[in-house]
């Protein structure tokens, strides 16, 4: 049991060791323009992704580095992309907000918001006729569940039984304004009846939690059940973006977040449970250690070549 | 293109040489599906659907009305290596979900450096009807033209609406066929079905004439022609030039056409302003084709589309205005 | 009582007969183009309009004959826009799908699909600031209920408790497909909870149904309360549109739906409850003779003036 | 326009200038309304709607991320009485609800011949700033101009983004307003405000010069200065007019001022196909200027935008790009 618990561990680092050194490069110049942190919200793409195979489809957000690297995607390749390197996962066209790397089952990120949701009944679509047994999950926050093309994507599943997992980041706000002002019922995975099919609020802080849920969805669409929602609750510790002064945050907010945070839950769990400090702290060096050298051959590697700029928009 | 059934020559309308390729097509290419608003069981609010529920199954279906679902969804299967063929009933209502065709559709081949691909094709019909309202009425054309990653056509004769269609699926991005709803019932005509199309792009002379060029594509094509014989009793001599494709656009053969007669004007039911008659004007004054008048643009001025017919009529061009217009600029 | 149902009678011929003699105009040549009838929905207008008051804001589809009708738009403005007349409602500039006459409070048909919802969220929003005591009422079909703009209104009004009706017509099928292929939960008043308002399905071929929900939900809404959706269950006798082959339809669908439909139905229970049948009759003649006086004053005036067709764009 | 406050000279950045307009606006016309995302009390993602909810509390709020819901809305307050000052972050956003602008706003006055209006304001900013993604870099200028019953407009100053904000929302119709981030924290500048401001439309010189006529809007205007720069030390003459108002177009200056230099280039962010300067060389054709050498159009070419700013500088035209390909079309 500890073991997985470890493994969740070093695949949260990894993570958090990422998206921590995406911050310094973007504060000291080798990134530029808007970045999405998923820090804090790291269990949610280790346990869902632990769970998924090869053939199913992955559609993120702008907040989707994490699932990026929870989908296997090579974080050399990730740094690559954010630094407009030629060796990025889309030679440095999509940028931060908009990796995709199919060859993992990675389908994408997307910064309009809530339009991964049609695209990924697509994807589910698409299973019935090409005799995978794939499965599509769409990721997206709280926020989008207000946006229309996530509506009409959740009817669409249900109404066709397709296998799709809707999954809501929910972390208490959409930008920089909290979800619970604008919504009246602020339980968000109860929309799901709406359309006819399960919803679940889970601990999103929870790998373990994320990952058993995902999994029964994942069954149940295999199955021809249709769709579920699960609107996985977290919050992030960071800003929405880069540079987010945070002043909606509340006295104390950020201490409580603290606290429950996956990556400070998950070594309180582990050292209660009689692991090592230093067994526990080595994960942490791992990663770190792993984030460090991918950034560094990253940076070593040649920008995009500008020549090269106006191909590939037609076959 | 992939191997096809023998050339056999058909008398069919607009609609059904249509329908002809779909059937084509979802024989052809196991990878198609056809989807949209009410186009499988009832075969189309046009009737252009129809049959293909019955013959191809599942890969035939209704949707809800939900054009972000309709379009995100064909984006996502086309990725997945399907070939989706969806409709969206009128061009008006891609405005709806435009986001699924601009911002995703668009995207997909260049940001991912040719990794990934979005070979969907969205059939959309549009223009105005007799008494149609200005929600029901719109020549969307010159937005989708803007948009770099889309190829978009638009057919004016069974031939063409059986062909581009064929073109268009078989093409590895993201095509946009307009049809108009006005040519569906139109008079049936010989069409080539079965065979091999001709590549994409490409102009078609529909109208001969040396005294000046009228480039137009859609139903204009017809009303062009029309004014063409008008004007051809008067002895001018009218080049009617179609360009079915408009993406890509045969500017080379455009701006031969305006060389030759040094007369130019772009004819199109869209409202001038903005209008992809803009685009044809300035690729021709860009390439220095020396012309004897200054070129001209015929279509609906910059209004709204009212539906009482008697004010719709004075505002979309017709045989006669373009004769006119085209009259004073050969004439002077 | 049989008095207010004498009134409904008339109310709900008014509409029939109009639509009877549009379908006849449309048929024999004066008027073009795609029309859609409301023949068996007359009960929701007839109910509904009944209880609003002046300064509310209405908010119809394509198939709003009905609802302008109600609102107590003259008829025969609506029949000379139906023809393209200088009298009409809108100069013959709207015709059958996009009438509006604001001056009674008809805020409009709207042809696109779903997108009267957000509009009458911004009527019931200027309320809030003109001192008015506003309520707004957006009519739809089922097929609606999947389109994003809906979804998006729904939320917008509960979230800021709007004063909005949300009047859904299922009539079954949305253009030539039933809606029950459509959504994997048929009743779609449900979605509400979705948005944390209350939802009621009722029966929308009795106009004192209508009348009494419509008048609980503006009671509730005025109050602060915010937003109600009444889905309104009906059928429609004829086709979607003039032309409609109504190829859908199962075996003895129309004679059931006849037998349920709202005029029959108040005759039959104006009889049974001892009105003499040449009162209940002579509604409907009454009805007819004002329709057909309206059409042929309509047809008398002059068309729109082609000159005209390019003013009103811009202030 | 109704009594203004006494004018006044502050210094203010382009941001600080829409901000100042807003609060102007929601004090002078208490039908204004104020919302869209993150507005209200975070005060916009870029600051620029600072303030507002603490002076004028309940008319500026923040809405869900509906952008259908939020232009709806806006038309349906402004049809009753209302003057919605509504924000879309991105203009890219607004393509996943533009049926709200084209086919419900535009239409309110034309098709009730003018019983009912629709004086809402739409602020929104668009362009590329560096590493923004495919996503949020379009410029979609030409997608409204081909709307009647829009107005549209692109202030590159601090003055301009007062000024035009003001006329917009005083505007009867409906307005576009599209602004740049890219200038948002640029240098303060003197700006008059309270005052009257000028009537709607019109231009800007912002160099002079007798050799060729650069035409160009938005933030490519200071390239295009940058490059008028660059070449009066060659000794060639850029006329550099700005039209902050692109409906109305100021066809007769734009004319006028090409047939003086009879040279002309269009500079604009957006792609070239489909892009408004296509329109500007055709009423430039169309009004017979007799030029000098055929007039070009300088944008980026049509493809999408890539992420890495050493991409996108590839594509973006910039002061250099301008210059050389100007000095070309004066040198040939
Ligand atoms: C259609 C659209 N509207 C607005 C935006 C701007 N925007 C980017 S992220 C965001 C907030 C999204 O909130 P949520 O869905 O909760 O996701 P989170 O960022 O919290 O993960 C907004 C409004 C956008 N990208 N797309
Ligand atoms: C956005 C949009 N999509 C599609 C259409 C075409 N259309 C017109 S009516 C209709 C069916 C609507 O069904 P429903 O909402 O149930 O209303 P009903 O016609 O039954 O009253 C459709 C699909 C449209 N007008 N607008
Ligand atoms: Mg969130
Ligand atoms: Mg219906």
């Amino acid at each position: 049991m500890s073991e997985r618990r470890l493994a969740d561990l070093l695949a949260m680092w990894r993570i958090r060791a990422f998206e921590e050194k995406v911050r310094d490069l973007r504060l000291e110049g080798p990134i530029v323009g808007s970045v999405h942190l998923c820090i804090g919200q790291e269990a949610i793409p280790v346990g869902a992704c632990d769970v998924l195979e090869p053939e199913d489809a992955l559609y993120a957000t702008y907040r989707g580095h994490g699932w990026a690297i929870a989908r296997g995607v090579p974080v050399e390749a990730l740094f690559a992309e954010l630094m407009g390197r030629a060796t990025g996962v889309n030679g440095g066209r999509g940028g931060s907000a908009y990796f995709t790397a199919a060859d993992h089952g990675f389908h994408g990120e997307n910064s309009i918001v809530g339009a991964g949701a049609p695209i990924a009944c697509g994807a589910a679509l698409a299973g019935r006729f090409d005799g995978s047994d794939r499965a599509a999950v769409t990721v997206f926050g709280d926020g989008a569940m207000n946006q229309g093309a996530v509506h009409e994507a959740m009817n669409f599943a249900a109404a066709f039984d397709l296998p799709v997992v809707f999954v809501c980041e929910n972390n208490r706000y959409s930008e920089l304004t909290p979800i619970a002002d604008m919504v009246r019922a602020p339980r968000l995975a109860d929309r799901a009846a709406a359309y006819g099919m399960p919803g679940y609020r889970i601990d999103g802080n929870d790998a373990e939690a994320v990952r058993f849920h995902m999994r029964d969805a994942l069954e149940v669409a295999r199955e021809g059940g249709g769709p579920t929602l699960l609107e996985c609750m977290t919050e992030r510790i960071v800003g929405h973006y880069i540079g987010d002064a945070e002043n909606y945050r509340k006295p104390g907010e950020l201490d409580r977040i603290r606290r429950r945070e996956p990556i400070a839950r998950l070594k309180e769990g582990l050292l209660a449970d009689g692991v090592p400090a230093a067994e526990i702290d080595a994960v942490e060096e791992k990663a770190r250690g792993e984030i460090e050298a991918a950034a560094a051959a990253a940076m070593a590697a040649p920008y995009a070549d500008p020549a090269t700029a106006r191909e590939h928009l037609y076959a | 293109m992939p191997e096809t059934s023998k050339p056999e020559i058909r008398k069919l309308g607009y609609g059904e040489a249509v329908n002809a390729a779909l059937h084509r097509l979802m024989e052809e290419l196991p990878e198609t599906l056809v989807y949209g608003e009410d186009v499988g069981v009832p075969g189309g609010v046009f009737g252009v659907t129809r049959g293909l529920r019955k013959s191809f199954g599942a890969r035939v279906f209704d949707t809800p009305i939900s054009e972000a679902a309709i379009l995100g969804s064909a984006v996502g299967a086309a990725m997945m290596g399907r070939r989706p063929i969806v409709e969206i009933m009128w061009a008006d209502f891609s405005l709806v979900a435009l986001d699924q065709i601009v911002n995703q559709a668009a995207n997909v081949r260049y940001v991912s450096a040719g990794r990934l691909t979005a070979p969907l094709t969205i059939r959309t019909q549009q223009g105005n009807a007799p008494g149609a309202c200005a929600q029901h009425s719109q020549c969307l054309e010159a937005l989708f033209l803007h948009v770099p990653g889309l190829r978009v056509c638009m057919p004016s004769t069974p031939q063409d609406a059986y062909d581009l269609l064929v073109t268009a699926v078989h093409c590895d991005d993201p095509v946009l066929v307009i049809e108009n709803r006005t040519l569906y019932f139109g008079a049936r005509q010989e069409v080539t079905v079965g065979g091999p199309v001709p590549p994409m792009g490409g102009v078609r002379v529909r109208h001969p004439g040396s005294d000046v060029t009228v480039v137009t594509w859609g139903a204009m094509t017809w009303r062009a022609v029309e004014a063409a014989e008008l004007l051809a009793g008067e002895g001018i001599g009218v080049e009617v030039v179609e360009t079915p494709w408009l993406n890509p656009f045969d500017t080379e053969a455009v701006v031969a056409a305006a060389g030759r007669t040094r007369r130019l004007a772009v004819v199109h039911e869209a409202n001038v302003t903005g209008g992809f008659g803009a685009e044809v004007v300035a690729r021709v004054a860009q390439a220095g084709v020396p012309l004897l008048a200054p070129p001209i643009r015929i279509g609906a001025p910059d209004v709204r589309m009212p539906a009482a017919p008697v004010l719709a009529q004075a505002l979309l061009p017709d045989a006669d205005r373009i004769a006119g217009e085209v009259r004073t600029l050969v004439r002077g």
